[in-house]
């Protein structure tokens, strides 16, 4: 008997995130709206910041049929003043999924190199209209192209191609779409997406018109960038079986403790040969020719290890505590603030940093919980708190011990940059519990904490102190008052002398 | 130890000199120029011990010293020094206070206290270094409990000296206040006194003449008894050499009230005239739910927990604590003095209250 | 309205016939086959209103009406017929009950209550029925306070018919208790009453002879005062016409003892001869924590709540209840009657009490 | 001034599943191992129930080294009696990312397409080893293949393949792999999963030995299987715009009037001109020739308009509510149970059928909340209960309507079946909150718990109307005694008339 079997069939990745576009962010027309100005936005910064660009962003969400309640179809304008697109590339980095310039092995903020496309694609498929890219290089040319997805094949449709005079030399790149939407829903997380934004890249000018015409402008309050990530070699730690083979493939190295030098991350002679002679493997075994097993071998070699030097932080762009400092005191304007940036880690092989702040008093409101902000790769992360890894260690701590009580104004600030940010799921909004992370994360807001608890302590102390000494004037006089009258003295005795040495007492 | 017969103005002399000497040795140190120091026995716990001899809780050898060099310490100091000269004052001039009034005094001294927690606390630190009760220098708390019965007292306090009152006067029973705590107990016909947890009960008892009945003197505890009333209780069997039968709730709280009437409570270790060693429970007891078939309540989760605190008390070692504890927890049940009331009002003094005197060998 | 007047046996004659003519009605319906009802005035909130001229809370003319053919109905009144019962025979045999002991007698008879509150209830409803208080059909709760002064009485009770005392006779104070209660006033030399929220105060006052210096009968309230004392207060003021002046802390709970005193509470809008419309509060005001710079607290979230509930309160309308609601309110703080031991112990007495008896117009 | 711009690249999707492995559910070591059983199962049950065969599913998880604590090597097989895959559609079934026999619109239990190659990937990326098939249709042949992924170009790479005869006419396949794992860490929530899986699939064997040699035996106790889902037409509130077009691309219709007949599910002539009408299109327009904008304007009244007939269920598979009670009465073995299959409904033109059932009593633990039990498409969902529609909507009812108190013994299984379950993430363990599918929900356990309420009021009921009758007989003796011995009277009246009319009137 022969069963009549199952009918097979091959989908594109455009098709792929077509249908299973809610896993991006796009659920919903409410937080639709919230994801494709969240991924503009971050390819914005992306085009900017790296390149040593102080960003300008202006964004523009308008509507013909505002004022009616629900989904409607709003116009999403997203300017920068970023490095702009190569014209050729302009089609395939917006309308191509799985195309783009994130695939690297340094820090960017988007991570799946899905965002804006994903944007497009919503925008395209709620409302049949194209979107118009406006880009230039700083060259001598702007070029503005109306593109729209062929989803069933992945490519981009040219439907438009203008170019323009670029006298000014403007470089940048302008996105306006369409898409179906309902920002009266999304509103309050869209504001404090952007003011949170503004906390951790007080470098930006960011200007938002929004569709019922109010302005939102947060100002830049610094002029200097966190230093710019270099692309970097993997780390022993963090390879596997896949990335290994792959660069087995294409090294030109002859042996392997060549080899070891060559393609890993601050390995030098020394370690790679300590390590060779770890792993069993001879320094001059041919790399090319080693088995699968051996393969495997070298990889849980690297893995266990210890050896290696950890990662240096130079593919990453954390903020830096000056930045995060300035962020934290332009905002919450505490009496007290504390910032660390922690040594760069790596989980998987990946390498990762984490930065704490804490402020206490000022703007910050007394609360039951410690207020918490969460930003990875320097974007606020505004939804599902309570499933963060963050929240579980904030939650953890006996704050007590740090003279913290329930009531007291303290928000904690986490930052945790990497080449690849350990997310709970696709929508980037819950930070997974990976040992090493939350290891960094606990010792920083640790770090921190003590110094608000010495801050504490010592106020506290100063006070103690005073009233050390008064209380020598005022109980002395009293007990030789009344046990003068106990004993049915007439004299007080003196305690003059008894007072001064007290004071000196207290003063040594 | 003081004397027991001592008269209430023996005992008042007595208070006056103690407090006299200590404001001296105070005042003594300070004339010499040292920063002067208190030594006084420790009340902390690892220093209660059950004494088998007093059968009470009684404090050991430790003891603690505070110092006017310490800066914790010399708040207390001045505190207790202050406390010492007030008191000293009142007992001089005969009058009372109660804990709450004491609290407020200090004010006017410009010496004064947290809470009322830190006032008591300061009075119980002088009766511990002097050795005598709150009562001893006219410091009342605010309860009130009451009395009934054929005794004759004289009292000791200004405008009433040498006046008598029998304490079968007023049916509602006499209030167990100052005034009574220091008379002269002149005359009685009873022969044993019976101590009542719940007022109801008390004057169902006089109503049904239990004090003629069962020449007995009738004390209304009005819960846990105030220390005027145990010292009182004390009294009516040291001095005039009367059994004592306590009544109480059949569950662990109403056998500890009897407790404390018999061995006294850990709080007060450091005086040692509260106790009536050889007082009775004498009900209701956990058999009695089963022999008499009382309606009861099931134990709830904090009687239970009570209950095992009470099994590691040294106090309970004997009989009939071990036998009644065991009762309690094999059946998981308590009852009130009421519960008597199912069969009838009167059944309580016409068979249970004889039967169970007459178990105790009366 | 019964008059004031009545000797205590007539009393209790009339309160006997009730309760008899009350078993009556329902015996008269079953035996002409209906299943009997009962018909009483409403106790429930929107029928209790507050009248200006009894200056009380009374019941409106709402009636409910319980029905044995309502199943919900019948364990009540078989309860309330089984409660009439028990009292008539207690009254009739001149004993006392608590409510408690009420609570477990009725299990005697299987009608056993659910708990206290549900047997409580029904000695309400019999009040409201018959009109009378439960004191009147010798059932009195736990709580005792105490009377002292120049006052001779006459007891009633069994055994001590005809025996007389003066209330001046126990310096600590003569318990209010049944037999108090159902005296008869023969004789005083007094020319007000003074009733005092704490038992330190009490004993203060009597130490320092306000009896004899105001002429003042002294009446220790034990906080809210319970209703036998209150038909007391009421009795010295109504039958010997004297004056009433209350002493409470400084609070909206202290201002609220005096106000059930003077006009009652709402749980007790169904009985009429427990307050004392013309009593007044005299202190400790608001007002006096200003003037005499008395030791204060910081009033808490609950008693501003207090005081809220209190403005809209009818009882509140005119003074000084409403300048001291709006002085609490502006000042936020509260003291307690113990405040002026800052002065020393007898300022009160000496300063205080004078002043403010001349203000009232004494 | 012109700005060095980004690199771009592209990958393959295989490269991107490589390198987002986590938002598949391969996070972690003991998270692999679950979601690599689970994926093979599923496959197992999708080749045999749509088909009519009774699955039996044998699965074996083996490791070398045994005992050791934390992440070993495993080898996982999972055997099944299935329709086989066509020897040609080997390779590309398993070692092909987005090439599946599940992109169709018909209720399939994966609905990504990843998960097998997902595992085999993982397995591939953390030992280096390839996977073996063994799969024959029940034809002559039964073929062997041993395959790698080449990750870097989404291919199969066939290391070998070997036939054998097959004689006995097997059908089904074997799949055998080796991954990087941690048992010990996975065991509670692999076992949970199968047990759930036999209470939703009570028609399956399966067994299950696990690498300590333990076995684990659910066996079938029904033997008819839920109807087989048909391929279905998309039903026209469901249609985007894409699909609309696509369908546009395809049609050989010259008319709108044939057109939604063809190509729509449930669409008749007289349905059809009801709708162009209210969407004002002639009838016979030419489909192809709808400009972008007509197009949107279709899409939009096809979504207003309510006079098309509701999804019917042909496309779907739900249990039925027969095996729901009998995997209820089986595992649980309540006092009280009750199922209901909602009518089928449909979300953005999805259709689906949500399924619930009570059951109080019996083996159902007593606890502070309900005890649920997710299901969507048969599958168990074990993880993440909290951040799932049907726990919201768990804890947004009040029980105590339906005569429930916290600590009574009651649980409550939810089970969606779809074409398309609307997953909050690609770990397949939240469904999302869709107002659609959130409603049916809603409804669904209210309906049971009314059930369930009648059923615990009428128990009260009876127990009351016991009560009534004896208060009579009690009280109103008593009250005639007393009220006789309180007005003197030596006879007590006779009450037996009365309490006979009491009783008559009760009864009726």
């Amino acid at each position: 008997m022969e069963i009549i079997s199952q009918v097979f069939q091959e989908i594109s990745p455009a098709d792929f995130f077509y249908r299973n576009r809610e896993i991006a962010g796009f659920a919903n027309p409410a937080r639709a709206i919230f994801s494709a100005i969240r991924e503009l936005v971050e390819n914005s910064f992306d085009a900017t910041e790296p390149l040593g660009i102080l960003p300008d962003i202006y964004i523009r969400l308008s509507s013909n049929n505002e004022g009616e309640e629900g989904e409607k179809i709003y116009v999403l304008r997203v300017r920068d003043n970023g490095s702009g697109i190569p014209a050729d590339y302009i089609p395939l980095a917006f309308c191509q999924f799985l195309f783009s310039s994130k695939y690297r092995l340094k820090q960017s903020r988007g991570t799946f190199g899905l965002g804006g496309t994903m944007a497009i694609l919503y925008g395209q498929i709620t409302t049949n209209k194209p979107v118009k890219v406006i880009s230039s290089t700083g060259s001598q040319k702007i070029y503005e192209y109306t593109l729209m997805i062929d989803i069933e094949r992945n490519r981009p449709i040219i439907l438009d191609r203008k170019i323009y005079e670029n006298d000014a030399r403007w470089h940048g790149t302008i996105v306006e779409l369409s898409l179906e939407g309902d920002y009266a829903k999304a509103m309050p997380k869209v504001l404090e997406y952007l003011k949170q934004t503004a906390i951790a890249n007080p470098y930006a000018n960011i200007t938002f018109v929004d569709p019922r015409g109010r302005l939102y402008k947060f100002e830049r309050a610094v002029s200097n960038l966190p230093p710019p990530p270099k692309e970097t070699l993997p780390h022993p730690h963090g390879v596997d079986v896949e990335t290994l083979s792959r660069i087995i493939r294409v090294t030109r190295c002859k042996t392997l403790l060549d080899f070891m030098q060559e393609h890993f991350h601050r390995v030098g002679r020394h370690t790679a040969k300590r390590f060779l002679d770890f792993a069993g493997f001879p320094e001059d075994a041919d790399p090319k020719k080693l088995k699968p097993e051996e393969v495997v071998k070298l990889v849980q070699a690297m893995k266990n290890f210890n050896g290696f030097f950890p990662p240096d932080a130079s593919c990453l762009s954390p903020l830096g505590e000056e930045i995060l400092r300035a962020g934290i005191l332009k905002e919450l304007e505490p009496e007290f603030v504390a910032v660390t940036q922690r040594k760069p880690s790596a989980y998987s092989g990946h390498p990762f940093i984490v930065e704490v702040g804490i402020a206490y008093g000022g703007k910050v409101p007394p609360a039951e919980d410690v207020l918490l902000y969460r930003f990875a790769n320097k974007i606020p992360l505004v939804y599902d708190e309570s499933g963060d890894v963050c929240w579980r260690i904030i939650k953890s701590i006996n704050w007590r011990k740090y003279g913290l009580m329930p009531g007291m104004p303290v928000a904690i600030l986490i930052h945790i940059c990497s080449t690849k940010i350990p997310w709970k799921t696709v929508g980037k909004e819950m930070i997974a519990d990976r040992p090493e992370v939350s290891r960094e994360i606990l010792n920083g807001v640790r770090e921190v904490a003590r110094k608000l608890g010495t801050y504490l302590s010592r106020k506290e102390r100063i006070k103690r102190e005073k009233a050390r000494i008064s209380f020598f004037v005022k109980y002395l006089p009293k007990i030789a008052e009344f046990s003068a009258k106990l004993a049915g003295k007439e004299k007080i005795p003196n305690i003059e002398d008894l007072l001064r040495r007290a004071r000196r007492f207290e003063e040594s | 130890m003081r004397r027991v017969s001592l008269t209430a103005k023996e005992k008042r002399r007595e208070v006056l000199a103690k407090l006299e000497k200590f404001g001296y040795d105070l005042y003594d140190q300070l004339e010499r120029g040292i920063l002067p120091d208190i030594i006084m026995p420790s009340r902390s716990i690892d220093n209660i011990y059950y004494s088998p001899e007093l059968r009470q809780y009684t404090l050991g050898d430790k003891k603690i010293r505070r110092s006017a060099s310490n800066i914790r310490h010399l708040r207390p100091i001045a505190q207790l020094v202050w406390m010492a000269y007030f008191v000293h004052e009142l007992t001089a001039s005969q009058k009372t206070s109660t804990l709450r009034d004491v609290f407020y005094s200090a004010q006017a001294y410009d010496i004064p206290f947290k809470n009322q927690d830190e006032s008591d606390d300061i009075i119980t630190d002088l009766e511990t270094i002097l050795g005598c009760t709150r009562e001893d220098f006219n410091v009342f708390p605010e309860e009130r409990s009451a009395v009934f019965g054929d005794l004759t007292i004289e009292y000791t306090i200004p405008n009433y000296e040498g006046k008598r009152l029998n304490l079968t006067s007023h049916p509602d029973g006499v209030m167990i206040g100052p005034a009574l705590t220091s008379a002269e107990f002149i005359e009685t016909n009873a022969d044993k006194v019976i101590a009542i947890e719940k007022g109801g009960l008390f004057t169902r008892f006089i109503e049904e003449r239990v004090h003629e009945r069962f020449k007995a003197i009738l004390v209304f505890l009005g819960g846990q008894a105030p220390r005027s009333t145990r010292y009182f209780i004390r009294r009516l069997n040291q001095e005039l050499g009367l059994p004592v039968y306590v009544f109480t709730d059949a569950d662990p709280w109403g056998m500890h009230i009897a407790m404390v009437i018999i061995s006294g409570s850990a709080n007060a270790a450091h005086v040692k005239e509260l106790t009536t060693p050889d007082a009775k429970w004498a009900g209701v007891w956990a058999s009695d739910i089963v022999s008499y078939k009382l309606p009861s309540d099931k134990l709830e989760d904090i009687d239970v927990k009570r209950l095992h605190e009470l099994l590691r008390d040294p106090r309970y070692k004997g009989e009939p604590w071990q036998r009644e504890i065991n009762t309690f927890m094999r059946i998981q049940k308590k009852c009130e003095l009421e519960a008597f009331s199912r069969y009838g009002l009167t059944h309580i003094v016409d068979k249970y209250l004889p039967q169970r005197l007459k178990d105790l060998g009366e």
